[in-house]
């Protein structure tokens, strides 16, 4: 059981009108495993994540995972239920909830969490009430994680584009995921920056036991973070193996990585 | 060319600007490296008349432009490159470059100057009819390129022109700006997180730290800087 | 209070797009109360107005209502709307304020018994419904009529008394009913299917916006079958706005009065202090506050009951004629009559 | 301060208000009298006016730039950090309390009378807050629910003489069934076009009530309706008066609890964050289908417990009470108030109603004067009278902090 | 069935539509530029109406040519439905660029209440009729009972506006600039546009397109009165959402279904859902095009 891939997809395609964006890509994660997904810009990456996550319905394949609870086909269910199944993610172009607050945000994920319905909390009663502070209380934990409590009840607008990247990963992390999928968290910081994210990512994996696929164009972090990587290319899975493999490969420097690259 | 004089730029009550100046000549690549939040986007958008500046000047060749609009400010021959792309998401990408060149009339150095783009990036080709809002993240960086290089700036401001692009693509983009500035002299204001990347094809720099400029070298002496290293280039 | 003025309340549209039928109705009553309050008022004392707007609306009718509570009317003219009016009312009856509407028309408003505060200076909507079905089928002869509304309470309530006794009378037969949208930009659809059902008559009961409108896409078809219409249409303005078109249109109305010496001089009166001629309802406006004045006047009192006794006992000379009122609130002496269009002019037929 | 230019600047705005005004304001056609008068004053009133206004909002927009260099905080801000204060905050809660229960006598009837109406527009607004302000959902079609809640208590009780305490929880409900039916076909709609596709569901429950007589009693509707009765005793117009404000202030009160409740609650926070973002909302677990509609239906209610009250209040119904215009005037009340603000939303129906009233003096200029006012309002208050203040929040954790502090 | 009942009933239809189009394509304009369900547009209609019934009975007491005076009427109209779209702009909505989307419509309704009372006390609150008047064209004659001169007028001018707006904005400068704006003003901005001009110049268009329909609509009915706007501005809006708000033929051809559903609705079912039916088509049509008949879906990539 333990050998399970968490996530396995397979032959997963995505067409928009002629353009295949995804095409008969397979991957599987295992538990506890960071993974990279890296290509070219317009590979197709993003699109991937939508289709795993239910944003869009993909044209072919099968997404499953494989938990404690059993395992389950994720394909055509909405993305609300996709994460309920325990999978959260980022988005490339950052969409906080802007008009909110940071703490609120990641109440906002907690928001499965949380039994009581309506009259209960009309009535507010105590079970409605410890609840709510707890929830308070636990979403402000996360962003003490995370490092964002100075900006607890700053509008998430106002926030840097890093500080705003990271609040992403809080609120993901709210929703109590097993599967966290990050597009991008390093885009727009600087290497001071993403040195301090990749120690976040570690710790996160490490502490909350979760299993983490990420989507990364700083290949500095990529090498350093991830046990496996996938390449894709035009759609196509055009390389898998552990970072060591992935800078020597022919194909993906000549696709991808360009010939210098350090780190 | 550009003179900024004290400028201060508040959001509401917010100073997100603290008296800033900064000297641009003609003919150089500068670049302003800063952390999250330190004001670099907002200088640009002061200086193009978006953002407006509460007080302090700005000289471009000579011109106040601090109190312009920016329609006027662009017409004098800067471009900027936001933070964002900012791509018209229903337009086409051959739109998208249409409308960086919206104040040229000159329709066939126009046609010229997109094949030219198309040559730079051969994926925004590709993708031409394709509409702006569906291309990927760096599909659409290439495109916000593409589209101010159409408007032939004197100078050229670029918010972080390497965000979400792939290696390959970022060596590529900071080629573009050296040959741009060397070929067409074109001045470049440079905002970059990668200030590894920056410091290297910069002629001089300004670190920019909440809101205020707190060092101004030239590049390679930045680069070498030890409180630079540690504090942006993660070494 | 007592020995200071008496007040009279007038209330009714007087703003929004309803305002051209609530206005003449204030315009009449400062002529009355002026010609009172220059030959010494009433019981010795002056009489002022309160003038209030509903805007026809209920729910500001009751606010309205409240507001002449308040200011202590002892008697109210209006209101304008049929349902204003009936929301007011509530109010009214239970404070025991005369109520007298220059032109709510509802049936039910006196008929049903529940207002015993409430009269009226215009016949109710079965009664003109009678006098136009009896029109149409015997003097005119139609066999199958169409009859139209424009779907508010007046139109629609008249047009239903219509259909009620159109269909108790044999060989006679409604081939169409329905309501029309007002404000619609064309009426072809609607006269298409007039001309579709075979009716030889039109009815249509509403106002006179629409009815030109109907009656003008009408002929443009050439579609030429009697049009009768009801009080809302027979309005010199319908004429003006309906040109050539309103040439041979039927319409009832109250019994011709213009030759009354008293409407003359109500209608010169309105010329001389306004400077144009009275508009919808002026003359029933005039009438209603000439009797309650008359009645306070009669009663020797603003009593409530005497009054109202008052009111229903004694005949008084209004530019309606010589009028009083029945048990339930209707006036009597306050009759329709058919008219026609002849020639740019409303021609009573006799 | 006046320079030169803005003279001239003015006295071409003069200008071109003569020019713009002309045809309207000068001449008066009447073309079923064929007259026309020419009012050659209006145009001196005109220029008059325009210079005088650009020499006012020149004159404005200096001191503004000059203050605004230390920024004062706003009255509500004050107010508000004046009711962090515990006895400050309920001397004040006291002193609202008496003089609500004193108004009615201490006023006319008349003032009790608006007073009830605008009342039943606080509650009318906080429910639409609850669509528009909460959920960010445009909805041009409110004032269908209010006319369902008046419906069905006019028909209960015309045909069963069902009491008006019986009638509010069932046209409660009524509403709620009519939002969920509402929300269904509606679920994929964004922005302008669920405004549209409200409306029409707003003007078709009025087309029915207008058309179908069997049910409704079409356009003559239903009068006679009985007042709010005490143990099933008949008050007296003054007291029934009286009383009707009581229910209404009661049904205000709870009103605002219920809907403080909700809003800090789950549910409350699922409707902001969908307003914000529907596709970061679902990927955050948040049914949106759901969400919507508990938004739909828990707005719908508060229109149904006032239609109820509407219905009791005028005693008389019918379709021409709940049009189109009802329902932007309901919205206007949210978005002057303040969206999503409850504070705002009550100060929002308090003027909004209120104001035309106190115009009546001007009765036939007061729309007119209101017209302006709304646009001058949002030109100055672009967020309502009291924009939303974002709650913050005490955590366990400070309080452990501050402990350790202090030991 | 009867055919030449069906016929007559499309006709009717297809003025109708035509009638909803000539308003509906100034608002959809409007629309699309600053995504402002502009209220106000049924006044400015009005108002053209208003003008050239002032100015058209003004000029007709001087006995000149009728057809010299309905142009004459006609070109005031536009010129001063222009000039009040472009004064309202910048007073009530210009200086609310910024703000929530909900104040600019509230802002809106205030201009339109504003403009209604406007023209109520400055003219009057009655019915008046409507002096310009068409002479009936020969060759229309054997179709006279199904189709006027009017009605005709409005087909072609529709027609002709729907082509030169849809000209003006797919292929000239401006138009480029119009949609630059729509989508995002700030990057307008960045590559020279100046917005508030281009804004100005959507509402001037806009504005004058919603006169010619005032004049030529009015001339049709036969009267009116300061309260036209809004019955005319709700079924606009109807029309432009139901073809897919934005769009210029989807306006027209929005308009032309409202049109004739509402011809057939009222000729086979009842004109007492008149209305009705025009809304239920366009939930309808809604729940399976959710942007309308021919507007774009929003391609929001995530
Ligand atoms: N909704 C859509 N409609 C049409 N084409 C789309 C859509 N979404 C994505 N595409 C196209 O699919 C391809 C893959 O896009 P995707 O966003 O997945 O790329 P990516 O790998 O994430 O790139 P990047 O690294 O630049 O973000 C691109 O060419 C894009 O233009
Ligand atoms: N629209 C806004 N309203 C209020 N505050 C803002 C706004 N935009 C930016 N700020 C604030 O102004 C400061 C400067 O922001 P700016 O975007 O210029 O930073 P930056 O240096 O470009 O950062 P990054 O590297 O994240 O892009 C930040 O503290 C930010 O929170
Ligand atoms: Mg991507
Ligand atoms: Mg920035």
């Amino acid at each position: 059981m333990s050998d399970a891939p968490v996530l396995e997809v397979n032959d997963l395609s995505m067409v928009f009108g002629g353009l295949r964006a995804v095409d008969n890509v397979s991957l599987n994660i295992k538990k506890g495993e960071i993974v990279a997904l890296i290509g070219p810009n317009g590979a197709g990456k993003t699109t991937f994540f939508n289709c795993i996550t239910g944003v869009y319905i993909p044209t072919h394949g099968e997404v499953k995972i494989n938990t404690s609870e059993g395992s389950a086909v994720l394909n055509g269910l909405k993305p609300n239920v996709i994460n309920e199944k325990g999978l959260a993610r980022t988005f490339q172009n950052i969409r906080l909830f802007s008009n909110m607050t940071v703490l609120e945000n990641v109440m906002i994920g907690r928001h499965q969490s949380l039994k009581s319905g309506i009259l209960s909390s009309v009535l507010r009663t105590k079970k409605n009430r410890i609840e709510e502070q707890k929830v308070i209380d636990d979403s402000y934990e996360i962003l003490r994680k995370i490092g964002l409590e100075m900006y607890v009840n700053e509008l998430a607008c106002n926030l840097p584009y890093g500080a705003q990247r990271r609040l992403e990963i809080a609120r993901a992390m709210a929703t109590n995921p097993f599967l966290l999928l990050l597009d991008e968290p390093a885009a727009g910081m600087n290497p001071q920056e993403t040195n301090d994210l990749v120690e976040l990512i570690e710790r996160l994996r490490k502490e909350e036991d979760i299993t983490i696929l990420l989507i990364e164009h700083d290949m500095s972090l990529v090498m350093t973070l991830s046990e496996r990587i996938y390449v894709v290319d035009y759609g196509k899975m055009i390389a898998t193996g552990t970072p060591e493999e992935i800078k020597n490969n022919k194909e993906v420097i000549k696709a991808y990585l360009g010939e210098d690259i350090d780190a | 060319m550009l003179k900024i004089k004290n400028i201060s730029t508040y959001y509401g009550n917010i100073q997100a600007l603290k008296d800033i100046t900064i000297d641009v000549s003609e003919g150089e690549i500068i670049t302003l490296i800063g952390a999250n939040g330190a004001g670099k986007s907002t200088t640009l958008m002061s200086l193009c008349g978006i953002v407006p500046v509460k007080s302090g000047s700005i000289e471009f060749e000579g011109q106040e432009i601090s109190k312009m609009n920016p329609d006027r400010i662009v017409s004098l021959g800067i471009s900027q490159v936001p933070e964002g792309r900012r791509i018209f998401p229903q337009l086409s990408v051959r739109e998208n470059l249409d409308m960086g060149a919206f104040l040229r009339n000159d329709k066939d150095e126009i046609k010229k100057d997109i094949e030219y783009v198309y040559d730079l990036f051969p994926r925004l080709a590709e993708r031409r009819h394709q509409q702006g809002g569906t291309l990927s993240g760096g599909e659409q960086q290439m495109l916000a390129i593409s589209r101010a290089l159409m408007a032939r700036p004197r100078l050229l401001l670029l918010d972080e022109p390497s965000l979400g692009l792939a290696p390959l693509i970022v060596q590529q983009i900071f080629d573009i700006i050296k040959k741009v500035n060397q070929e067409n002299n074109t001045t470049v204001f440079l905002v970059e997180q990668n200030a590894n990347m920056a410091l290297k094809i910069a002629h001089r720099g300004y670190v920019l730290e909440t809101g205020k400029i707190s060092m101004t070298d030239d590049a390679d002496k930045l680069l070498a800087n030890e409180d630079v290293k540690k504090a942006y280039l993660g070494i | 209070g007592e020995g200071g003025t008496i007040r009279i309340g007038v209330a009714g549209a007087h703003s929004g797009d309803l305002a051209s039928y609530g206005i003449p109705s204030i315009k009449a009553a400062e002529l009355v109360v002026d010609m009172y309050n220059a030959n010494g008022g009433v019981l010795g004392r002056q009489v002022e107005l309160v003038i209030e707007d509903d805007v026809c609306k209920p729910e500001v009718a009751t606010n309205t209502a409240a507001k002449l509570v308040g200011d202590e009317v002892v008697a109210v003219i209006g209101h304008i709307c049929s349902g204003a009016t009936k929301a007011a009312l509530g109010i009214y009856k239970d404070e025991n304020i005369i109520t007298i509407s220059p032109s709510a028309t509802n049936p039910p408003l006196t008929k049903s018994g529940e207002y015993p505060n409430f009269l009226r200076t215009i016949a109710p909507d079965d009664a003109q419904a009678d006098v136009e079905v009896s029109f149409a089928v015997d003097t005119l002869g139609l066999k199958k009529i169409a009859v139209l509304h424009d779907k508010g309470d007046y139109g629609k309530g008249f047009a239903e008394f219509c259909k009620a006794q159109i269909e108790a009378k044999s060989g006679v037969e409604v081939v169409l009913y329905e309501g029309i949208q007002v404000g619609a930009v064309d009426y072809s659809a609607i006269i298409n299917k007039i001309g579709n059902s075979g009716a030889d008559g039109v009815i249509y009961g509403g106002y006179h916006p629409e009815a030109s409108k109907l009656v003008s896409q009408m002929k443009k078809k050439n579609m030429d079958i009697p049009f009768l219409s009801d009080d809302g249409v027979k309005d010199p303005t319908f004429i003006k706005v309906a040109g050539e078109y309103s040439e041979g249109v039927y319409a009832t109305g109250p019994v011709d009065t213009s030759s009354n010496p008293m409407a003359i001089k109500a209608v010169e009166d309105h010329k001389a202090k306004y400077g144009e001629e009275p508009g919808a309802f002026f003359l029933n406006a005039y009438a209603a506050t000439i009797a309650v004045l008359n009645a306070i006047e009669k009663a020797g009192s603003t009593d409530y009951e005497a009054v109202s006794a008052a009111l229903r006992s004694e005949y008084v000379e209004t530019p309606l004629g010589k009028i009083s009122f029945d048990e339930k609130g209707d006036a009597i002496g306050v009759g329709f009559a058919v008219y026609q269009v002849q020639n740019g002019e409303y021609v009573e037929l006799k | 301060m006046i320079t030169i230019k803005d003279l001239k600047k003015a006295f071409l705005n003069a200008l071109w208000f003569i020019f713009l005004t002309f045809p309207i304001m000068v001449m008066k056609v009447n073309t079923i009298n064929d007259t026309l008068i020419w009012r050659w004053m209006n145009m001196l009133y005109i220029g008059v006016a325009a210079f005088v206004f650009t020499l006012l909002g020149k004159i404005y927009t200096v001191r503004k730039a000059n203050r605004s260099e230390i920024v004062k905080p706003s009255l509500i801000q004050i107010v508000n950090s004046k009711m962090e204060n515990k006895k400050v905050r309920y001397s004040s809660l006291a002193a609202v309390v008496a003089i609500v229960i004193l108004y009615p006598f201490l006023m006319s009837m008349y003032q009790t009378s608006i007073m009830t109406t605008a009342l039943m527009y606080v509650v009318l607004g906080l429910g639409l807050n609850i669509v528009v302000g909460f959920g960010g959902l445009l909805h041009l079609g409110y004032a269908a629910f209010y006319a369902v809640g008046a419906y069905t208590y006019g028909l209960l009780f015309y045909h069963f003489g069902l009491n008006f305490w019986l009638c509010l929880p069932i046209g409660a409900v009524f509403s709620a069934l009519f939002g969920i039916i509402l929300g269904f076909p509606i679920l994929r709609l964004r922005g302008d076009y669920l405004a549209i596709v409200t409306l029409a569901f707003g003007e078709i429950v009025r087309l029915v009530l207008e058309n179908w007589n069997e049910f409704s009693f079409g356009p003559s509707g239903i009068a006679n309706i009985a007042r709010p009765m005490i143990f099933g005793q008949k008050l007296k117009l003054a007291q029934v008066t009286n009383f009707t404000y009581f229910i209404a202030v009661g049904l205000t009160i709870l009103t605002i609890i219920v809907i403080r409740r909700m809003e800090s609650s789950k549910m409350g926070r699922a409707w902001e964050a969908m307003r914000e973002d529907e596709i970061a909302c679902q990927a955050m677990g948040i049914d949106i289908t759901k969400a919507k509609l508990t938004a739909f239906s828990m707005g719908a209610v508060w229109a149904g417990i006032m239609g109820v009250l509407f219905a009791a209040k005028t005693t008389f119904i019918n379709p021409a009470s709940f049009t189109t215009w009802e329902s932007i005037v309901i919205l206007c009340v949210v978005v002057i108030g303040g969206m999503g603000s409850i504070p705002g939303v009550i100060a929002g129906a308090l003027i909004f109603i209120l104001t035309p009233e106190y115009l009546r003096a001007f009765s036939q200029y007061r729309m007119l004067i209101f017209g302006i006012a709304l646009v001058v309002m949002m030109i100055f208050r672009p967020g309502g009278i009291i924009p939303k203040i974002r709650r913050s929040y005490q955590f366990a954790a400070d309080k452990e902090e501050t402990q350790e502090v202090e030991a | 069935m009867n055919l030449e009942y069906f016929f007559s009933l499309f006709l009717g239809g297809l003025t109708r539509g035509s009638i909803y189009a000539l308003i509906a394509l100034g608002y959809t304009m409007v629309y699309g530029i600053i995504k402002l369900i502009n209220f106000a547009h049924g006044e400015i209609y009005m108002i053209g109406a208003f003008t050239s019934l002032i100015i058209g009975a003004a000029l007709a007491m001087s006995g000149m040519n009728p057809i010299l005076i309905f142009v004459l009427a006609c070109l005031a109209a536009i010129v001063y439905s222009a000039a009040y779209g472009i004064t309202i702009e910048r007073l009530a909505y210009r200086p609310l660029r910024k703000a929530p989307r909900l104040s600019v419509l509230i802002s809106a309704i205030g201009m339109s209440i504003f403009l209604q009372n406007y023209v109520l006390l400055a003219q009057t609150s009655d019915f008046l009729p409507f002096p310009l008047v068409l002479p009936n064209m020969k060759f229309l004659k054997p179709i006279e009972h199904m189709m006027t001169t009017t009605q005709f007028l409005i087909l072609i001018s529709t027609a002709v506006v729907m082509v030169l707006l849809t000209i003006l904005i797919k292929f000239t400068r401006m138009g480029k600039a119009m949609r630059a704006t729509s989508q995002d003003k700030d990057m307008a901005q960045l590559v020279g546009i100046n917005v508030d001009r281009v804004i100005s110049m959507t509402f001037l268009i806009g504005s004058a397109t919603a006169a010619l329909g005032g004049v030529l609509i009015s001339s049709h009915i036969g009267q009116i009165n300061f309260y036209i706007g809004f019955i005319a501005g709700i079924k606009a809006f109807v029309a432009a959402v139901l073809g897919g708000i934005g769009s210029i033929p989807g306006a027209v051809l929005g308009s032309f279904v409202l049109g004739l559903t509402e011809s057939f609705g009222t000729g086979y079912i009842s004109s007492d859902y008149e209305d009705a039916f025009a809304f239920i088509i366009l939930i309808l049509i809604l729940i399976f095009k959710p942007a309308g008949l021919l507007g774009r879906k929003e391609n929001e990539k995530v």
